[in-house]
């Protein structure tokens, strides 16, 4: 399959080309950056080493060695309540689009990183916040679904605000509907590594972040199932600076590793390589050592 | 404030005055019969207005009513209860009651989130909010049915999780991930039952199950229209306005495929018939696991597996 | 197999003759209880509720149905370290056989309570402190390995004082073993339930006592890792009244259930017959449907 | 006071005597190398005093020696190591460091006991006493091992669990309880090197393995002589006499088919050679890897079953 054409473009030129000319400022040091210099850097403030949210786009194209083969980029999100405050959703929906270039708040596909051929999903806050509605359920379910068949492993790249409640319980359910494909990946052998980013909270922080065979998170996202807001209205209290920052939930064991991104992508190399040729026994869960839905190869056999 | 309950006051003093009248007229030989039936059919009238068609406003109020039964009732009109506690690593959060049961005879493991009745019992149960340890005790107990062959019955009600500085350090996400986790492919019949309050994830965690019931007026909903409020217009004083556009009546989540089935109230709500409203939800439970527990352990999960696969999927 | 002597004689006279006469003093509240009237109390003070320790023949006979069929008597400890400190360890032992009227620590054997057939082990304090040596471990774990055989349910009462010092690391193996019967027992689909009486410590407690699926504890039980004596040491502080006592626990979220004495042989048959009859999925992690060591009938067809 | 450390004060002396004496001779043209060879032979006979026939106390005493390699020693010296933290519900304990990492290019899970080397990392490493917590992570990285299977390489290095408040609050003995149950039966090999102390069921936590190693003068004991002394005499002082009775050197371990392999350490402790100690521990490690690791998962566990099955038991 072709080199998506958004892909060809970050190769060639890092920034998008309307935005190239622009200085931006960082919201942590007050520093003005160039944009391709911050491009350039990995998006990370050369003064204070902030790490600025990142478009998928961009993330992807700093980690997939060539290709990126998106999978799910035809489903579209619908207007399943007829929703309307301000706005109409279906205005809401369009106007990120355009502003983000994305379809949807998270994109999936197979590539390779390091050598090492996998399934990867990154979110987006720039669509909705990275909510999670019944597309990104969708795309994330059938990611995991066809990294099962496949027997490759799956890596996640979280950003979300949580469900999103423009589609009421429909977005709930994709914590279920995740849950559900995440554990069939896993009794299957499937070895999931998530990266939490900031931020990553409520719905997804819930499910699929948090059932990952190693939790990874990025340095200083802030990370939660209760937005901060919530927590100071309900206790009516300040709360301490580090509260549900990557470094706090280190301390709390509460994930793995926190990463600085000038590291992340070797590290990433590294844990999945761990993951390869294992001598894996069949879980047999699902009885007589039939898998309950397909076959997948064993581990051995992999790529 | 509960609208419910406000609504219901003006009722509440005609059924005293009826109530009145009957024991007059049983005492006088005076005929008031005409009285009687005329304010009978007033209250009846309003018994309409107010309950005949309710918004979805109202449906979250009624699924709070403070005589609305709770989890612990639930339990408690169970043939057996031995209470099980405890997560096994930090603590035992009072706002999940869990252990061993009997429904009509059949051994089930029963999980019910509590809000509590009174003011200490409600302080005790953390108003029926989960902690982290609340959510690794449901998923222990999971573990549990799936080892003895038992299966498992939750019912569900509470606004949310525990949103304390406690549970974000103790890492609620990761316990409500892991309790769905768990139920995800579980071995044995799940059968949940939305009692109250269905409140995000933290209702869910208990309510991935095979059969999902839900009172008629029972609310179940991606935030509570409050939270939801606040996220939309960072103003929780919307609720009203939350509710009517979340989409989380029963009957809108029948339609939606989200809750297999619709347990009718008496008029006026549960409350008003708290026993035979309890009987019915137990008997639909019973009813559910009749039609489950025969169905064999893989096939069990592959039907789960599509049940929740298909909701929200690009073709239905 | 016929009634052993002991169950025989204490059904007959639930304190055995030369102590009959005697009084005893209630270690709580001072009271002098008459001790056959203490006996038919199930051994609880009838002034304060104090539940004193129980000999292993009392707590047999106060729960199992009919007949009790001991196994593992015949196990006698040697002296694998050739120990002396005061007196030499095989003293130590024909003191307390002699003073307890016990082989060893444990009494094991099969039985039926409330008409559940089980497997049933009861440790004694009164034999080297409930230590595990290399008898209990061995006792213990021929228990579990016969009832796996046989398919029962186990209920293990634990009393001790932890490793037996004099049995040296021969005794700290015995967590490896019995854990290792125990897991066995488990992954074929064994219930199990544990009942800590005063005190649980140590070796005891960090194995077999805390594997079970239901762990029990009766009221107002010592239970804890380090002893107390140690703790207070280590920090140099006084612990508050009531740590390390069950309804401690019970709280902390560590154990199911805190049982006063007068109902807990009712309690356990509940328990017990909830195990009864489940459909149990074969676990299947030892591979195709074939249980690692030999075949048990699977639940249905159990007594 | 460390007798070991204590005895080597003069050892340490008449090496730098020697080595003064060397320098001398470089530079004048005197010749020393009688009085070299003389002190050299004094040097090595205290020295076959002092390590040639040690006591069970001078064992321990060794084992604790502060220049004695610590568990992250051995980590440092892999191949690859990448940290994998907490038990994802409370804390990461600092006591017990473990994550991915390779050995000789091959991928493993390595876990140790780490009781840091300087007073400030003593404290951040709690003087390598685990909490709950340590276990729970010991537990937690044994799955993923079994699940990706990888083999399992611990360094035990501990006078104990923790025996602190909070430890006991949070079910110390559930943790270790656990740990032991995880290792029972994990699908993957498992290698267990005793490197210092292995104190109590807070070593054997990490210690259930289907090969165990123990460095000639490391100790392995049902409690540290000093909690044993507390014990059996209430009298921690009469370590000494506790030391020598419990049977806890490499050769007793030996003969009772506790351990499976000695390594030899160099004349006055595995300090003297840290480099060269910790290279033979991890090539022990490795070969011990090398026979595990064809052998199919049921055989191995029932291998394992067997080894434990015989301690103790009633015919050996
Ligand atoms: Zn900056
Ligand atoms: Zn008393």
């Amino acid at each position: 399959m072709p080199m998506p054409e958004w892909l060809r473009l970050r190769r060639a030129q890092p920034v998008p080309v309307e935005d190239a000319a622009q200085w931006t400022k960082c919201p942590k040091c007050g520093t003005m950056i160039y944009r391709p210099d911050l491009a350039a850097n990995l998006w990370v403030c050369p003064t204070c080493a902030h790490h600025f949210r990142m478009h998928a786009f961009d993330r992807i194209s700093m980690l997939v060695d060539a290709d990126f083969n998106e999978i799910g980029g035809e489903l579209l999100p619908g207007d399943p309540l007829g929703w309307t405050d301000k706005v109409p959703y279906p205005q809401k929906l369009a106007r990120d689009r355009e502003k983000s270039k994305l379809t949807e708040g998270v994109v999936c596909g197979f590539a390779s990183i390091g050598g090492h051929p996998l399934a990867l999903a990154v979110m987006d806050f720039n669509f909705r916040g990275g909510t999670m509605g019944t597309v990104v359920g969708e795309r994330i379910t059938q990611l995991f679904e066809r990294a099962r068949e496949r027997g490759l492993p799956c890596v996640v790249f979280t950003a979300s605000g949580g469900a999103r409640m423009e589609e009421g319980m429909l977005a709930l359910m994709q914590m279920a509907k995740t849950t559900m494909a995440v554990r069939r990946f896993h009794d299957d052998g499937g070895y999931y590594i998530s990266v939490l980013t900031d931020p990553t909270t409520g719905g997804v922080s819930a499910s699929f972040a948090f059932q990952a065979d190693v939790v990874l998170a990025e340095a200083r996202a802030a990370i939660g199932f209760a937005g901060r807001r919530v927590i100071e209205q309900t206790i009516r209290q300040k709360l301490p600076e580090n509260f549900q920052t990557a470094e706090f939930l280190l301390e709390k064991g509460a994930i793995d590793m926190v990463l600085e991104r000038n590291v992340l992508k070797d590290t990433l190399v590294r844990l999945l390589d761990y993951g390869v040729g294992g001598k894996r026994p069949a879980n047999g869960r699902n009885g007589a050592a039939v898998p309950a839905v397909d076959a997948i190869p064993p581990a051995e056999s992999r790529a | 404030m509960n609208v419910i309950v406000e609504r219901e006051k003006g009722l509440i003093q005609l059924e005293q005055r009826i109530d009145e009248l009957k024991e007059q007229a049983a005492q006088q030989p005076v005929d008031m019969t005409a009285e009687i039936r005329a304010l009978e059919a007033k209250y009846a009238e309003i018994q309409r207005e107010i309950f005949g068609r309710m918004t979805p406003w109202q449906r979250v109020n009624m699924a709070r009513h403070p005589k609305r039964p709770i989890g612990s009732d639930y339990i408690a009109a169970l043939d057996q209860f031995d209470e099980l506690h405890g997560d096994r690593h930090f603590r035992d959060d009072h706002a999940i009651v869990g252990g061993f049961a009997k429904l009509n005879g059949r051994r089930i493991i029963a999980i019910a989130q509590d809000k509590g009745r009174d003011t200490k019992e409600k302080v005790y149960r953390n108003f029926g909010m989960a902690s982290p340890e609340g959510y690794r005790k449901v998923l222990r107990l999971v573990q549990l049915a799936d080892h003895l062959g038992l299966p498992v019955v939750t019912f569900v009600d509470t606004s949310g999780a525990d949103p304390g500085i406690g549970s974000e350090e103790r890492a609620q996400s990761e316990a409500i991930a892991q309790s769905l986790y768990e139920l995800a492919d579980a071995r044995v019949p799940l059968v949940a039952s939305i009692v109250g309050e269905g409140g995000s994830g933290g209702a869910l965690a208990l309510a991935l199950a095979d059969h999902v019931l839900i009172l008629q007026h029972s609310v179940y909903s991606v935030a509570s229209p409050e939270g939801a409020a606040a996220i939309l217009w960072g103003d929780a004083a919307r609720a009203e306005e939350a509710a009517t556009r979340l989409k989380l009546t029963s009957d809108d989540l029948l339609t939606f495929g989200i809750v297999d089935e619709v347990i009718p109230e008496p008029i006026g709500g549960a409350h008003r018939d708290a026993a035979g409203t309890i009987a019915r939800v137990l008997d639909a439970v019973d009813r559910a696991l009749d039609a489950l527990i025969p169905i064999p352990s893989v096939e069990l999960r592959d039907r789960r597996y599509a049940k929740f696969r298909r909701i929200g999927a690009a073709s239905p």
